[in-house]
């Protein structure tokens, strides 16, 4: 038990139960926010990871670098992402993904 | 006598000739007169500055003027960076644009004219190489040679002639236009300087941005059409020349150890069988399409019907040549073998799908500038043909050809143009008679229809007469030489036949159509375009060696490239999947030559082995 | 056990609760509170990989900003929107099919990880400083400057573009019908002036 | 005359240029400022250029008189203005240089002098004929023109610069034939002409490709020192490589259809030169557009039509002589095409009354002559008859031109006032165009003393007399083969009774010319006017005041009587170049009197055929015979005419025309020649290019561009389906394609690559993939090197050349999953003939370390 944290593979696999979550999630949702959430989940995993690789590297962080701009493009794909959630519910008053299907028309 | 006196002795020919100029014109302003004076005289100039310096031998053999490095960069950016200019401009002064643009073609023609005067010896001339992205080899390569050179000089001339036409019957967009037309010639002019395959392959597609614009804006009824048509034809072709240079810069690759686009250190690339077939197969494709041969002409109708005036000028002028010149500079050059394998039956197919079969077509058209769109299939047949001929005049008439081409279809582009302005028809029936109330008009057109019929005398014959010599006494052809000279001296009477139907449909006759009782003929625009295109009519028709001779070097380098490249290709075992690489030849024609990049840390030599087998991938065996 | 290994186990605990109850929520409000305490939990994970840095900035973008726009477009739009009826069938089959086969590839993933042999890696001790704000930052402003300001510039696109997106256009609004006798019969004239008669407190001329 | 010949040296004589260029100016100024210098101005240029053109012919023709005066050889005057360009000889060896450079010698001297001659004459004429005639600058423009381009055909030094001249001369037909174009009719007939000329133009086009292939020479002086290269053999079939259908075909017809046939150069030359000839020269099968051809004025009928232009072909003949004596089955040709169409033509001219229609088919039948002529190789003599022709026919046009413009006075329908049935009596009021003309026609039918008699005769008796030996020895070419010597092809022979075939078509061509010229003079001249009735003091109605050609549709109606005065003898403009003719016509044949021993023309030009003449013999004798026969058809056509039209007043012929309806109507439609041509080949060009503009329309452009894009709509309306526009199915696809790739990372994939490291030494890398180990078997024993699986990538091989070597490779992935493959490296024998691809050039530096370097210029071959 005592090497709980501190074993490279511990943080790996949680990332990849939180990625799984976060996949299916998109995945089997309708719910356009929730959906977006779960993207949230899922680059949150990848941090995870890119941090505790950066960890057992040591030397330069260029891991939590990467973590860093990912939480910045995160942030900025949130912002759009809302918006163009509130665009569309204007439009059909409805935030399910499965009913934005104009473009096939 | 001293050198004040001397210099006005000089002078008085050429004033002679303007004075003559000027007289021509009957009933119209000073404008015209100056400017046909003017024409007059520049072709005198021409004439007596290209003439072979061996006339004056007494005179000592003056050296060259130093070669300019940055000639061509201007002469290929002055009219890019022009278009970016323009759309710096405000709109609502069309008349600053028109004039802008204007200027901007004149200098380009001017520094074009600096081109001549450095002989054109073997090797490149006015050459600048530059890195651009090294990572990958693509440098910035332009040069020029005897091919090139006149090329590059009639799209300088034909350019401004098209310009000017547009301006007298477009009056709308003429921000775009102007943005179009220029950008459209500095693409074509890079195209025709660039040795380098990744900037010829950009200038390429550049090229075709602008037309499509020309023609799907200004166009006419089905304009949409025939620019879809246009591009995607020209676009099937040009995708796959570029998986073709991707492979044969991999394969250089491969060999030499370092990526080059560069023409020069790829025409020493000899491909194995194959692949050689395919990329000949995928460049010439290219070509063959913008050219255009038959099948892949229909393109070529449409697009020239529903283009504008000046678009058809630049069309037929300067883009079909870069077909002809694409074949000549890289089928040639780089699939000697396979080209010179294929002449023969790619003949055949210019005669008969080309010169005849264009002519036939054209003869059964009703639209004038349909006709003259397949008649420029079957001219464009005669230029191929005088490619695939391999031969020293074959080829040297299909460069001039293609002048030749570009200025007669040019100027009954733009005189269709003319009757289109003021009748808004193209339909042959329409007209009539039209000799009796515009003379002049009929006078220039007679005129252009003998130089499109290639009667001795005018540019048009001296094309012809070469490639049909050249194709008769060919080796590539073998048998079938004399049989397709003999079939494309046939189509020169088939061209005698549907001109004159026209010629006399439109201008003889009873003037039957009360419609054109009241047309105006040429005005002093119209008259200023046609001047130099009928001045270079003659030019070119009564001195031709003026222009053979600044290509005969640069044909002979050709010729020896494309008999050098069938002879390795012959050389190489059938069976064999390993390309090689031609040692280099050096001298003036490599100068500019790619160098690897750095020096190459090799292992410790072993000299008991005589080969570097960088190349040899062993065959893999199957399981 | 020690601290450390709490620490683990705490910030895994709220991940996966968190991620679980985001994923599996029914309103959208429990899916935001759901994400916050993944971003909890993970940015307590950067502590224990010695990420103060990271770890404070997850804490301030994702909860701080990314968390609370969620929960005002949930408002704005209305918490209980997921709550109607699927309109179109609701692609039943495809997201059986989708999210049982992304669950069974991870099963498989996993099973491949197992399938390795070899020593778990563990974490050596870590440098002086790593992940402290002063080394990050000076690699930021160093190194990375370049990418760091067209971080900003995306930031500040996505900022307008997402105004640019959400503002809703000043549409024309239908003109009123000219005469709702319901209306008049029951509410009388909307204003004074459409009554045909002077606003009592504007003067009579 | 010693200055002139030190001005003009003979391999610089400039005065060629002035020769040339005077026209060309008076072309250029006439036709550019021609209206804004008025008539006079421009009668002025016209004339100033071609007399002094003429001027300087005749210096040129005396200087060349003196040059020739001490030699044997043929004397040459040359002029080089400048290279024009160059080809290349066979198998583009060799550099064949054309020069724009003229030359003159005895041939084209005399044809020089009655080209600007003639030209001059008829220029004159011009002044007053097209007086009236709004388009008069534009007129002799093209007649300058044309005097240009006739002068550039016969000086120019080689068979290119001729050409120019000579398409230049057809283009000028071509504007002269539809000057009035308004009317559809000339404009077709110009049309016309320049097509049929182009057909012919052709045939010169390829005879050009023949000699540079051949001969590798284009000019004269060239052609004639090579011509004995044109005696080989050519296969004209089968052609290239072509292979006939003989799997299908029986036996014997399947080794008939391979057996090679070769034809000697010189016969496809002299065929294809011949065709150009007979373009330009109206023979069979071309001769068509000559009578359509008058449509133009009468002048350009005169100078184009029947003096200069379509002697070009005769002339093309005599100058290249010594290569058509070559191929004596050409020369036949030569003669029979020329007889048949000197009766075919002479048949038709029977039947015409329009004037000028009578004396174009009497054009063509005397240029058949000429051909007869220099088909048996009389060159001088048909040559002679050219000259003597350009006198009288000229005349004849020029004075019947004189009838129309008088005719023209009340009758301003073109085909009306041309035609012979309208006119009649002119004796009494045109007198100097009565005798002139008279002077001309009894030239023409040969009465004996004019000119046309010597140079008829002259044609008659070497038809009879001479022949073309065959130019090889044996008759034959003979190739060795492994079968022994064989005979690949044997020369056709001059058949014994070619000669007097030949001949008795001659004297019946010439009993016809004298009929059909003598009705003609006969139905002008003689007889009652039945143009009009004269009325005394007849006053022009006001809007008949003039004369004008824009307007031929200007018909009185046919029923009603026409009135006015008697028609007038023309102005002195007109009719001192008619009594000038005239006068020629009838003297012109002591130039070439044998009978009278008076040959100075034939001493003149005989240099010039000396080579041709080495092929030609001639039987001595037959004079007499020859004498009879040529007066005794002279005096049976005149005597025949003057029966059925004096005596008889036309009588016999009317009966003869209803006895039998069909034949006059076939004459007079000229054996609907025309009209099978139209059939035959026009018509079926046409269809052909009606098939090809359809096929173009449907299946070109319906293949290449509509099944392509039917294609792509077709597929697109199929992938239509696939996109439901639903984000879960995507997502869905999305997971199965993923879990694709993760299969495809998992499964063992026993790849690998080999990489050439140095000489010799190759590297075997195999794949990578997730969970991958691999055990190998490098020494190809079967067994692995070792059970355990490794991960170990790459294997090492060495070998020497021409060796290879087998390995086998196993890769297991992490679910214990395995995959095999063997790979053989072999590395390629050493070729001593093929250098390496690359050299790598070893350098020591100085500090001690070495370094390989791609050389900058190194040749093949590397170390070996």
């Amino acid at each position: 038990m005592s090497a709980l944290g501190y074993v490279l593979e511990h943080y790996v696999v949680l990332s990849a139960l939180l990625f799984t979550i976060g996949a299916i999630g998109f995945l089997v949702r309708r719910n356009v926010l929730i959906q977006l959430m779960s993207i949230e989940l899922m680059l949150n995993a990848i941090n995870l990871l890119l941090v505790a690789y950066n960890r057992q590297h040591g030397g330069p962080m260029t891991g939590q670098l990467f973590a860093f701009f990912i939480i910045a493009v995160a942030a900025a794909e949130a912002a759009v992402g809302l918006a163009i959630i509130l665009s569309y519910y204007r439009l059909k008053a409805s935030v399910h993904s499965d009913e934005a299907d104009a473009l096939k028309h | 006598m001293s050198p004040a006196t001397k210099a006005v002795f000089e002078l008085v020919p050429y004033l002679l000739a303007f004075g003559v100029g000027a007289l021509i014109p009957r009933r119209q302003g000073t404008l015209e007169r100056v400017a046909i004076g003017v024409v007059a005289a520049l072709s005198l100039a021409l004439v007596r500055g290209l003439w072979p310096a061996a006339a004056d031998a007494a005179t000592p053999a003056v050296a060259p003027p130093e070669e300019w490095p940055h000639l061509l960069n201007v002469i290929v950016f002055v009219p890019i960076l022009g278009a970016l200019f323009v759309l710096f401009l405000p709109r609502q002064t069309p008349a600053l644009l028109r004039r802008v643009t204007m200027g901007v073609l004149g200098l380009d023609l001017l520094a074009s004219l600096m081109l001549l005067r450095v002989p054109m010896s073997r090797g490149w001339h006015f050459q600048y190489v530059v890195d651009w992205l090294p990572s990958f080899g693509i440098r910035y390569h332009v040069a020029i040679d005897g091919v090139s050179l006149w090329m590059v000089l009639l799209s300088t001339v034909t350019t401004p002639i098209a310009a000017y036409v547009s301006f007298g019957s477009i009056k709308k967009r003429t921000k775009e236009l102007c943005f179009s037309i220029l950008l459209l010639h500095g693409a074509m002019l890079g195209a025709f300087v660039s040795l380098d395959l990744f900037l010829f392959y950009v200038f390429w597609e550049l090229m075709l941005v602008p037309m499509i614009i020309l023609i799907g804006v200004w166009g006419g009824v089905e304009k949409i059409k025939a620019a879809y048509k246009f591009f995607l034809y020209t676009m099937a072709g040009s995708v796959l020349m570029l998986a073709a240079i991707l492979y044969l810069v991999w394969t250089h690759k491969s060999l030499a150890g370092y990526a080059t686009f560069d023409y020069l250190a790829l025409a020493n690339v000899v491909l194995p069988r194959t692949a050689a077939w395919l990329c000949f197969g995928a460049f010439a494709l290219a070509f063959v399409i913008k050219v255009p041969m038959f099948p892949l002409h229909t393109w070529l109708p449409d697009a020239h019907v529903q283009a504008p005036t000046g678009g058809s000028i630049i069309l037929a002028a300067v883009l079909l040549k870069l077909g002809t010149y694409g074949y000549i500079r890289f089928c040639m050059g780089l699939f000697g073998g396979p080209a010179w394998s294929a002449a023969a039956n790619l003949a055949g197919l210019a005669v008969g799908g080309g010169i005849l079969y264009g002519a036939l077509v054209a003869w059964r058209q009703d639209d004038i500038k349909r006709l003259v769109a397949y008649s420029s299939v079957a001219h464009m047949g005669f230029v191929m043909l005088g490619l695939f001929s391999g031969t020293r005049p074959g080829v040297e008439g299909a460069i001039l050809q293609m002048v030749n081409h570009g200025i007669s279809t040019g100027a009954l582009f733009l005189l269709v143009g003319v009757i289109y302005d003021r009748r808004h028809t193209r339909e042959v029936r329409e007209f009539g008679g039209l000799a009796k109330v515009m003379p002049v008009y009929a006078a220039v057109f007679v005129l252009v229809t003998m130089s499109s019929i290639g009667v001795p005398g005018t540019n048009g014959f001296v094309g012809e007469f070469m490639i049909i010599m050249g194709t008769f006494v060919s080796l590539p052809l073998g048998s079938h030489g004399g049989l397709q000279a003999v079939l494309a001296a046939f189509g020169v009477i088939l061209a005698a036949v549907y001109m004159l139907a026209v010629v006399q449909k439109m201008f003889f006759g009873p003037l039957t159509n009360p419609k054109n009782a009241q047309l105006s003929d040429l005005n002093v625009r119209e008259t200023i375009a046609l001047a130099p295109l009928v001045a270079l009519i003659f030019i070119i028709g009564l001195f031709p060696s003026l222009f053979l001779e600044r290509t005969r070097d640069s044909v002979q380098v050709v010729l020896e490239r494309y008999t050098e490249g069938r002879k390795s290709f012959q050389e190489m075992d059938p069976s064999s999947t390993v390309a090689r690489l031609l040692p280099r030849r050096g001298g003036a024609l490599e100068t500019g030559y790619p160098e690897p990049p750095g020096q190459v840390d090799a292992k410790p030599p072993d000299p008991s082995t005589p080969e570097a087998e960088a190349a040899l991938d062993p065959q893999q065996g199957q399981p | 056990m020690n601290a450390g290994n709490a620490l683990f186990i705490v910030g895994a605990l709220l991940c996966l609760v968190g991620a679980l109850s985001t994923v599996i929520a029914r309103s959208p409000i429990r899916a935001a509170m759901g994400l916050l305490i993944t971003i909890i939990g993970i940015a307590s994970l950067f502590l224990k990989l010695s990420a103060q840095f990271l770890a404070a900035i997850q804490i301030i973008v994702y909860a701080g900003a990314v968390v609370v726009l969620f929960v005002f477009v949930i408002m704005l739009i209305g918490a209980d929107t997921s709550a109607g009826p699927p309109k179109s069938g609701g692609s039943v089959g495809s997201r059986i099919v989708a999210g049982g086969g992304m669950a069974v590839l991870s099963g498989l993933g996993l099973l491949l990880l197992a399938r390795f042999d070899g020593q778990p890696v563990r974490f050596g001790p870590a440098a002086v400083g790593h992940g402290d704000v002063e080394a990050v930052g000076g690699l930021l402003f160093r190194e990375a400057i370049i990418p760091f300001e067209l971080a900003t510039a995306l930031l500040i696109v996505a900022v307008i573009g997402a105004i640019a997106v959400a503002r809703s256009k000043a549409r024309p609004r239908p003109a009123p019908p000219e005469s709702h006798e319901s209306k008049r019969l029951f509410h009388g004239p909307l204003h004074p002036r459409d009554a045909q008669r002077p606003l009592s407190k504007e003067p009579a001329e | 005359m010693e200055a002139l010949v030190k001005v003009f040296p003979a391999n610089d004589f400039s005065l060629l240029a002035v020769i040339l260029c005077l026209p060309l100016i008076g072309a250029f100024i006439n036709g550019v400022f021609g209206k804004r210098l008025g008539r006079e101005g421009v009668t002025l240029m016209a004339l100033a250029a071609v007399g002094g053109s003429f001027l300087a012919a005749v210096v040129s023709f005396l200087v060349l008189r003196q040059a020739q005066a001490g030699s044997e050889q043929a004397a040459r005057l040359t002029y080089v203005a400048w290279d024009w360009l160059s080809v290349s000889g066979r198998h583009d060896l060799g550099s064949i240089p054309i020069k724009v450079a003229f030359s003159l010698d005895a041939l084209n001297a005399t044809m020089c002098l009655v080209v600007t001659g003639v030209g001059f004459l008829i220029h004159l004429y011009s002044t007053k004929y097209m007086e009236k005639d709004p388009g008069y600058h534009r007129f002799f423009a093209y007649l300058n023109l044309f005097i240009f381009s006739m002068l550039v055909l016969i000086l120019g030094d080689s068979l290119p610069i001729l050409f120019v001249g000579w398409e230049g001369v057809g283009l000028c037909s071509y504007l002269l034939i539809g000057f009035w174009f308004t009317d559809e009719k000339n404009a077709q007939a110009g049309k016309k002409a320049f097509i049929v000329n182009r057909i012919g133009d052709f045939g010169l086009l390829v005879a050009m490709a023949l000699f540079v292939y051949h001969v590798g020479a284009l000019d004269w002086i060239g052609i004639e020192g090579g011509r004995s290269r044109l005696l080989e053999p050519v296969k004209l079939w089968p052609i290239g490589n072509v292979v006939p259908l003989s799997s299908a075909l029986p036996e014997s017809a399947a080794a008939w259809l391979n057996t090679p046939r070769y034809v000697t150069a010189a016969s496809l030359v002299g065929l294809a030169l011949f065709l150009g000839c007979a373009g330009k020269s109206a023979q069979i099968p071309l001769y068509v557009w000559l009578p359509d051809a008058m449509a133009g004025p009468t002048p350009v009928s005169a100078l184009i039509h029947a003096a200069t232009m379509v002697t070009a072909g005769v002339y093309l003949v005599c100058r290249l002589s010594s290569v058509f004596v070559l191929a004596p089955a050409v020369m036949f040709t030569i003669a029979l095409v020329g007889a048949l169409t000197a009766l075919l033509a002479a048949s038709i001219a029977f039947a015409q009354n329009d004037i000028k229609k009578v004396l174009a088919y009497s054009t063509v039948s005397q240029l058949g002559y000429m051909f007869l002529g220099v088909g048996v190789g009389a060159f001088s003599a048909g040559f002679f008859h050219v000259v003597t022709h350009a006198f009288f026919k000229a005349c004849l046009f020029l004075g019947a031109g004189s009838v129309i413009y008088a005719m023209h006075k009340r009758i301003h329908d073109t085909d009306t006032s041309q035609d012979m049935r309208k006119m009649g009596g002119m004796k009494k009021y045109m007198p100097v165009t009565f005798a002139t003309f008279v002077g001309a026609w009894v030239a023409i039918i040969g009465f004996p003393g004019t000119s046309g008699f010597f140079s008829k005769d002259e044609i008659l008796l070497k038809a009879l007399t001479s022949q073309i030996q065959s130019p090889l020895p044996g008759g034959k070419i003979t190739q060795m083969t492994r079968a022994g010597e064989q005979t690949v092809l044997e020369l056709w022979q001059w058949p014994s009774w070619g000669n007097q075939v030949l001949f008795a078509m001659g004297v019946v061509g010439a009993v016809m010319t004298a009929f059909y010229m003598s009705r003609l003079v006969f139905g002008i001249f003689w007889g009652d006017f039945k143009g009009w009735t004269i009325k005394r003091k007849w006053k022009a109605p006001a809007h008949h005041d003039h004369d004008d050609h824009d307007h031929p549709h200007h018909h009185h109606d046919p029923d009603e009587p026409l009135e006015g005065p008697a028609p007038v003898e023309s102005p002195w403009q007109m009719w001192l170049p008619l009594a000038v003719l005239a006068a020629l016509s009838l003297g012109g044949g002591f130039l070439n009197a044998h009978l009278l021993h008076l040959h100075p023309m034939d001493d003149w030009l005989g240099p010039v055929f000396a080579t041709a003449a080495q092929n030609v013999t001639a039987a001595e004798g037959g004079l007499s015979l020859v004498l009879a026969f040529g007066i005794g058809a002279f005096a049976l056509g005149l005597g025949a005419a003057y029966w059925v039209y004096r005596l008889q007043g036309g009588e016999p012929a009317r009966a003869f025309v209803e006895r039998m309806p069909g034949l006059h109507r076939w004459a007079q439609d000229k054996f609907y020649v025309d009209e099978a041509y139209d059939e035959a080949v026009v018509e079926s060009a046409a269809a052909l290019a009606d098939t090809a503009a359809a096929a173009d329309k449907y299946v070109v452009d319906g293949i290449v561009a509509k099944l392509t894009s039917g294609v792509v709509q077709l597929a697109g309306a199929g992938l239509r389906f696939v996109q439901t526009g639903k984000v879960h199915t995507y997502a869905a696809v999305m997971v199965v394609g993923t879990a694709a790739v993760g299969w495809f990372l998992i499964a063992p994939h026993a790849q690998a690559r080999t990489v050439h490291q140095s000489a010799g030494q190759y590297g075997v890398v195999a794949a990578p993939g997730f969970g991958y180990q691999y055990r190998w078997d490098t020494d190809g024993d079967g067994q692995w090197d070792s059970e355990e699986f490794s991960s170990q990538m790459q294997q090492d091989v060495t070998l020497g050349f021409g060796e290879n070597k087998t390995l086998r490779l196993q890769v297991k992935n992490a679910f214990g999953r395995t995959a095999e493959r063997s790979i053989t490296v072999s590395r390629p024998k050493l070729d001593p003939t093929r250098g390496p691809a690359t050299v790598i050039q070893i350098e020591q530096q100085p500090d001690g370390t070495v370094r390989g370097v791609l050389p900058g210029q190194q040749p093949t071959g590397g170390v070996q």
